[in-house]
């Protein structure tokens, strides 16, 4: 099983902070993202497929191609406006 | 010595000088960065904010923090540094962030202040809803605040 | 608005903080800076200060520091900044010096407390005298301090 | 009259904080110090004429050659120490 969190506007869009996943082998974020479109609000996957958001899995950024291991907890990450 | 607090509550700008002091007994000098919430938009009009809403990846908000002040501190040596941010709903005046840094010279005590105050901006996991006369809105990273940033990769 | 106060007695940072933030209510950054009497020596060697003596020239120093303040908010705009500096014999650990200012923005508030301090130090009929186990010595001005101030000249 | 005001270092080589001069045509500071030579204690001439002691009149900086007028109120600054 993949977690997946989703934090400020993308939380909004997906009607929800976070949802499991079935792991998939050669999974990548861009990959779990396609996978999810017509099945999310379509808000969801336009904004991560053509925004800027970032993806951490275990709390370390990653790139959106690289690999996912099963268990792992990604998180996908609005531009930041923290201070 | 780094101390990270993200929480809802507010703080005591006496309280946090006091205890970053004991943490710092042969500092010369201390600098503080207190963000308070403003009421105007970016833009400045007359349009106007009521609050804010603070969100933010619990965890790995603190473990960017713990890491934006070491990176601070290779570069701008100093004996202490103390970064509180809070997160939730926040009124127009409030208090959101405090950073401090003592450090045995007050150069560096800028620096390094200055430093972790543009990375937390850019490089944290936290996020900030306006609301007011405009609706609600999620505010994105600001092009000042990247360029900020920036500067310092290239210094 | 600029507040300038030189005197003998503490400061408390939290009633300083609140006075600074009543003058400046759409400020949405705030720098401070606070001064401590260090126990070492310049060269940082084993020898110990006690406790420092601090005079200056009543009436000038005041003009001194409120033109020093304007000439920061000429290059760096802000709304509000405040001076504190006591005189007169300060023990290793006691606070010397409080420069705070509320700004619109973080970098002006960031950049105006450094400018006040820099020109501070060299430009304020200030003079310090390091009583310890050297004995008792007048500081001059510090080439460091010197350099500080140049490089806004510069700039 | 003039009244003369020393500080610091300057304060304690003079045994006193400030003192009276009579105001002398074309006088500046100078020609003051180089007047109080012999009379007040060596130590105080020799930092004022060889140092770099800056000086004031009514509070405000002025040059060591500068002219002064009856009445004014002179200070020698030792360079700054504060912060």
């Amino acid at each position: 099983m993949i977690k997946v969190l989703f934090f400020a506007q993308l939380a909004e869009y997906a009607g929800r902070s976070s949802c499991e996943l079935e792991y998939q082998a050669a999974m990548t974020p861009r990959s779990m993202v396609k996978s999810m479109v017509g099945v999310v609000p379509k808000e969801l996957t336009d904004a991560l497929l053509h925004d800027v958001a970032m993806v951490a899995a275990n709390e370390v950024m990653i790139a959106w191609d690289d690999a996912l291991s099963d268990g792992d907890e990604v998180a996908f990450l609005p531009p930041f406006s923290g201070g | 010595m780094i101390a990270i607090d993200i929480r809802e509550h507010d703080f005591n700008i006496g309280d946090e000088y006091a205890e970053l002091c004991s943490q710092a007994p042969r500092a010369g000098a201390v600098v503080f960065f207190v963000g308070l919430v403003r009421d105007l938009y970016v833009d400045e009009s007359d349009d106007r904010v009521d609050h804010i809403e603070l969100s933010h990846y619990a965890g790995m908000t603190e473990t960017l923090c713990e890491s934006i002040c070491q990176q601070a501190n290779e570069r701008f040596p100093y004996d202490a540094a103390r970064v509180v941010h809070r997160v939730g709903k926040l009124a127009a005046g409030a208090q959101i962030v405090f950073v401090a840094v003592a450090s045995r010279h007050r150069e560096n005590a800028f620096q390094a202040a200055q430093y972790i105050m543009d990375y937390l901006k850019t490089n944290a996991t936290l996020w900030k809803k306006e609301v007011g006369s405009r609706g609600e809105n999620w505010v994105g990273m600001k092009e000042n605040d990247q360029q900020a940033t920036l500067r310092w990769e290239q210094s």
